[in-house]
């Protein structure tokens, strides 16, 4: 099939349409489930350490992928925030589809690296304020919770982070 | 092959269902601790532990693009070398056997793992077929798999009954497998009266759901021998691509797997594959694949794959049983599948396969399968 | 002991933001031909095929089992892998290891990525890299985490914007003389400097831009390469070094360089007996999704000293013309499909040591030796060695 | 916090991977379906080398690795090679179970055409039947653009 002939068959070039929605239900784990149900029932952020090179992973994990040590044991875990320092942050103005809902999210929105107070241990999550003239590396900011009877143990538990004062 | 390159080690979960709540990585680690344990080796650089390691995961079976980061943390990612093949266990071992040999390491770690419980395995068999002409038509694996189960029973004659004989011989040999999912004792009426998913295919005559995941560490000869007195060797392996749309082939045929055994077979030196061959563990994700699949190995003549069952060549006593472990059909995930199989043929061969061990197996045949009426096929033999 | 291996075959088709005249498999099929004509050897002359992607680029699962019509794997062994951004590398080192094991002496191995088909989604079939349990919901996907490379190294060098825009030009030029670069723009340094911001310090020109093609490579035995081609190029050497996945690299700890580069290229240095690799590496086809990031990580490819990269590009040292040329084929920032990105650098690579680069074939010196490297997953890098010679 | 790190109860967290797709069939595929809405046409294409005709149509010959490029127009009858009757529902079937699926070797070509059975009592279908295809009203080119295929004797 000459090019030409090719071109004259893209008059319509029949695309099919086709959308993937996959359900899926990933197990948590015992650690992240553990951190989950605590923040689900008392509202509290969990961090655990590696005994060895004594690096926090938060959410909690049983392995730490660098030494692959096991974090067991309640003396590995340690209470952290609710209070924070915000290391990094990004402003996303554009929006782009959200593979969970299909759906772009509202924007604008803020997603915040944010170390949390008890332990050098950050994870990233969203911050309420979205102007980027009130937002500035090593501000302060809190986390916001749902009322405890609409948590299902997520991480999205935690609505958010405000901004608060030293 | 002109270096050997031997199993040393393996593992596997238990099969379920539902693992409800574990999550992949504490499952791979599960099996990855259980084979370091078995060895004493650990992830390394200079040469004294495991080199590399190989996974066998895919993508949209786990929800997550990379499925490999699960596996990275508890497989030894970290500033070592983690390759993913995209298909099945057998596929992965073959990988490793090949990374061994090319010179570049001397032990791999091979997992493979899926929670098939997760998500809706028929959705993702629906994404693995061509998108412009099958996709629309809402075809998947099952409804594919039933085209070829009518067309080999109708130009063979391969009747229901042996279709169903398979179904309660794997039941009855899982029974010894503390590892299998939830085996039952079965009648022929059993698998009968189950319900009809797609003609004429029936509840029992398919693979269930199920969750679950396998290691093994592959060594070179000369440091095979430092860590178990006996390591199963890989004689011979093949893997060969069939046709993909469906009408594109005789789905009665299966000459992609015999592509694939002859490559194994010419590699091991076989030419007689149920005199040679004491045990072999093969991959059938629906009753009849074991009597086409026993075809394309070669066990028998085309469209004797019912006469070959009827003679009890494969029943554990017969003179070369298919799946002591009970397979598939009982509950592996797939892709695990493949690994299961390297994993209860290694433990046959070293003799600690427990109550369903076959009397002084030499020689094991494993096979897997990727693809739509096992469109790819995969195929090892091992030995002591 | 394991056999030498060459490349006999390289082929790519030109890499654009759609290709609405062929299907998948068809794009694989152009590449695939390329590369066997390129090696002037047919489909029967392979003993096996890969085949890798990104599946959710493109919604398949099981891609080589769709696209056999066009890859030619039918009755034939082979596999699919992939490892992220490092799929098109990971399709190299497994094409290496089928052949140097002794079981295939000629490999046909093929990465591809038709992103049009997942309607310009880039950004969200990335994301659902991360895990999603703890990261997805706040993945803002590669562009959020090449900005904090471009804040950390300016802030760090007190460099300026302007390095940024210098290596952006070098590589739209270079790309204006490679027929399968995807864009082909000139540009000024205000074009770049004035580009539109999307995460600060990354303007839109700084960032690669969405492609689809095909590359494909013919890999073959050291006997058999030489009765293939007059101009075989030699794998010397290779290192895979991936990074744990859980732990987030940007987190307060180590500063957020990719590790594993500098790991990497530890290894293959010492290994190789390169001691500078300036001098000792001839070509440089970098994996770099933003023209940044060939500034940041040419230090951590421990090309030069800390602090020292801009000052090398802003001197034009790695522009085509220059001592230490860096991807003379316009690299990343003009052509990302990016299951074959990581294939192409080793392809573009390879041409340039045959010396078949065409209008931009690297000419100050006849390159010898030259490096191509991978970039995906969570900061995982793949650097392959290639030679002229076989020593 | 309790002793051990275990969660009293399995926690699974649901989600869901949701996209778009949009695939391009290509000048061979578009041929095709430009016949199949625009003239009710079923197209093959022949293999210079094996002459193997194929259906559906692409461009290259998978045993030959040949280009294709030399239509042919098939008349649509063709023999059933096989069929089965879906029980189960999908989300992504456009027909709801009981349906069947049959592929139809068409004559004049060498492989054959998975589509939909229509218009058939159960015991009716067997391996070897003739059948013919119905297209629809609206055809927007797609594969769908053919209903299904009848039995041949059963009046249009």
């Amino acid at each position: 099939m000459t090019k030409q002939e090719a071109q004259e068959y893209m008059i319509v070039p029949c695309g099919i349409n086709g959308e993937m929605n996959i359900p899926y239900s990933w197990g948590a784990g015992d650690f992240v489930g553990k951190a989950l149900e605590e923040l689900r029932d008392n509202g509290k952020i969990y961090a655990n350490k590696c005994p060895q090179c004594g690096r926090f992973h938060l959410p909690p994990r049983k392995v730490c992928g660098r030494c692959h040590v096991e974090m067991e044991g309640r003396e590995n875990w340690i209470e952290v925030g609710p209070k924070g320092t915000v290391l990094m942050f990004t402003v996303t103005v554009t929006p782009f589809l959200e593979p969970e809902t299909g759906k772009p999210r509202q924007v604008p929105y803020t997603v915040a690296t944010i170390q949390l107070d008890g332990a050098p241990a950050a994870f990233e999550h969203y911050l309420k304020e979205t102007d980027p003239e009130k937002l500035k590396v090593g501000m302060r900011v809190e986390a916001v919770l749902k009322p405890k009877e609409q948590r299902r143990g997520d991480v999205r538990d935690i609505i958010q982070f405000r901004t608060i004062e030293k | 092959m002109d270096e050997k390159v031997g199993i040393i080690a393996v593992a596997q979960t238990k099969y379920e269902e539902c693992k409800e709540g574990v999550d992949l990585s504490e499952m791979i680690y599960e099996v990855v601790k259980e084979v370091q344990e078995k060895t004493g080796l650990k992830f390394t650089e200079d040469g004294t532990g495991i080199d590399s390691t190989v996974t066998c995961s895919q993508d949209l079976w786990d929800g997550r693009t990379i499925s490999g980061e699960w596996a990275a943390d508890v497989a030894g990612a970290h500033l070592r070398p983690e390759e993913k093949v995209a298909g099945d266990g057998v596929s992965g071992v073959a990988y490793a056997l090949m990374q061994i040999l090319s010179g570049h390491y001397d032990i791999v770690l091979v997992t493979a793992y899926r929670r098939e419980s997760i998500t809706n395995g028929r959705l993702v068999e629906w994404m693995s077929v061509d998108p412009i002409f099958h996709r629309m038509l809402g075809l998947d694996f099952r409804s594919a798999a039933a085209l070829q189960a009518r067309r080999y029973m109708y130009k063979y004659g391969i009747t229901p009954e042996q279709c169903a004989k398979v179904v309660v011989k794997s039941h009855k040999n899982a029974k010894n497998n503390p590892y299998a999912q939830a085996p039952k004792d079965l009648s022929l009426e059993d698998v009968f009266s189950s319900p009809i998913l797609s003609s004429p295919i029936r509840a029992l005559d398919a693979k269930p759901v199920s969750d679950g995941a396998c290691a093994l560490i592959l060594a070179r000869e000369e440091k095979a021998k430092k860590f178990t007195d006996k390591p199963v060797w890989i004689k011979g392996i093949g893997d060969c691509y069939d046709v993909h749309f469906l009408g594109d082939r005789d789905l009665a045929d299966c000459d992609s797997l015999m592509g694939a055994a002859k490559q194994a077979y010419r590699m091991a030196g076989i030419e007689n594959p149920v005199k040679e061959i004491d045990v072999a563990e093969i991959s059938e994700e629906y009753s009849y694949q074991e009597l086409l699949w026993s075809e394309g190995l070669g066990f028998c003549g085309r469209g004797e794959g019912g006469k070959l069952l009827d003679q009890g060549i494969t029943k554990m006593t017969g003179e070369m049983p298919i799946n002591p472990s009970g397979g598939s059909l009982v509950g592996n995930p797939s892709t695990v599948a493949g690994a299961a199989r390297v994993v209860e043929a290694v433990l046959q061969l070293k003799g600690e396969a427990g109550a369903r061990q076959v009397p002084n197996a030499k020689t094991a045949l494993v096979h897997g399968i990727d693809g739509v009426c096992g469109q790819v096929h995969h195929v090892m033999i091992l030995g002591i | 002991m394991a056999r030498k291996v060459a490349i006999v075959g390289i082929g790519q088709t030109e890499h654009k933001t759609r290709h609405p005249e062929c299907s998948h498999a068809e794009l694989i099929n152009e590449a695939a031909r390329r590369a066997l004509e390129d090696a002037q050897l047919t489909i029967k002359d392979i003993d096996a095929v890969l085949n890798g992607n990104m599946d959710l680029f493109e919604g398949h699962n099981l891609l080589d089992t769709i696209t056999v019509d066009g890859s030619g794997a039918y009755l034939k062994p082979g596999r699919k892998m992939n490892t992220g951004g490092t799929t098109g590398g990971t399709m190299v080192t497994s094409a290496w290891y089928h052949v140097a094991s002794g079981i295939y002496d000629v490999v046909l191995t093929i990465a591809s990525e038709k992103q049009e088909e997942s309607g310009g989604n880039t950004t969200s079939a990335i994301i659902t890299c991360a895990d999603p349990l703890a990261y997805r919901p706040f993945s803002t996907g590669a562009v959020g985490a090449l900005a904090m490379v471009a804040a950390r190294y300016m802030h760090d060098t007190g460099c300026g914007e302007e390095p940024g825009a210098i290596a952006r030009v070098k590589a739209a030029d270079n790309a204006l003389k490679n027929p399968y670069a995807h864009l082909k723009l000139h540009l000024t340094l205000e074009d770049v400097l004035e580009s539109r911001m999307l995460i600060y310090p990354l303007r839109l020109l700084h960032m690669c831009p969405q492609s689809s093609g095909a590359c494909a490579l013919v890999l073959a035995s050291e006997e058999k390469a030489k009765k293939i081609t007059k101009k075989p190029v030699w794998f010397k050497d290779h290192v895979i070094s991936h990074q744990e996945c859980f732990k987030r690299p940007l987190s307060p700890d180590p500063t957020p360089s990719m590790i594993s580069q500098t790991d990497a290229a530890r290894k293959l240095y010492q290994r190789n007996g390169v001691t500078q690799p300036r001098r000792d590496i001839d070509v440089f086809e970098m994996y770099e999704p933003a023209a940044w990031a060939e500034i940041a990580w040419m230090e951590d490819f421990l090309l030069c000293e800390r602090g020292e990269a801009w000052k090398l590009v802003e001197r034009g040292v790695t522009a085509l013309d220059g001592e230490f040329p860096i991807n003379p084929s316009g690299g990343v920032v003009s052509t990302n499909s990016i299951g074959a990105t990581a294939m192409v650098r080793v392809a573009e690579a390879a041409l340039q040591i045959r010396g078949d680069a065409g209008a931009h074939q690297v000419t100050r010196k006849e390159p010898k030796t030259a490096v191509a490297t991978a970039f995906g997953g969570c900061n995982w890098t793949i650097m392959t060695l290639l030679s002229k010679n076989l020593d | 916090m309790n002793q051990e790190t275990k969660p009293n109860t399995p926690v699974s967290i649901p989600g869901a991977i949701i996209m778009p797709y949009r695939y391009y069939a290509g000048a061979t595929g578009s041929k095709f379906f430009v016949e199949l809405r625009d003239n009710k046409r079923i197209m093959g294409i022949r293999c210079p080398q094996c002459n193997r005709v194929y259906v559906p149509p692409r461009s290259t010959c998978v045993h030959c690795f040949a280009k294709l490029d030399e239509w042919i127009e098939l008349d649509g009858r063709g023999t059933l090679e096989s069929y089965t009757i879906v029980h189960y529902p999908l989300p992504v079937h456009p027909l709801s179970p009981p349906f069947a699926y049959g592929i139809i070797k068409l004559d004049g070509a060498d492989t054959g055409l998975t589509h939909f059975l229509g218009e058939f009592e159960p015991e009716e279908l067997e391996i070897g039947m003739r059948v013919k295809p119905v297209f629809k009203e609206k055809r927007e080119g797609s594969i769908l653009d053919i209903k299904y295929f009848k039995p041949l004797y059963k009046n249009s």
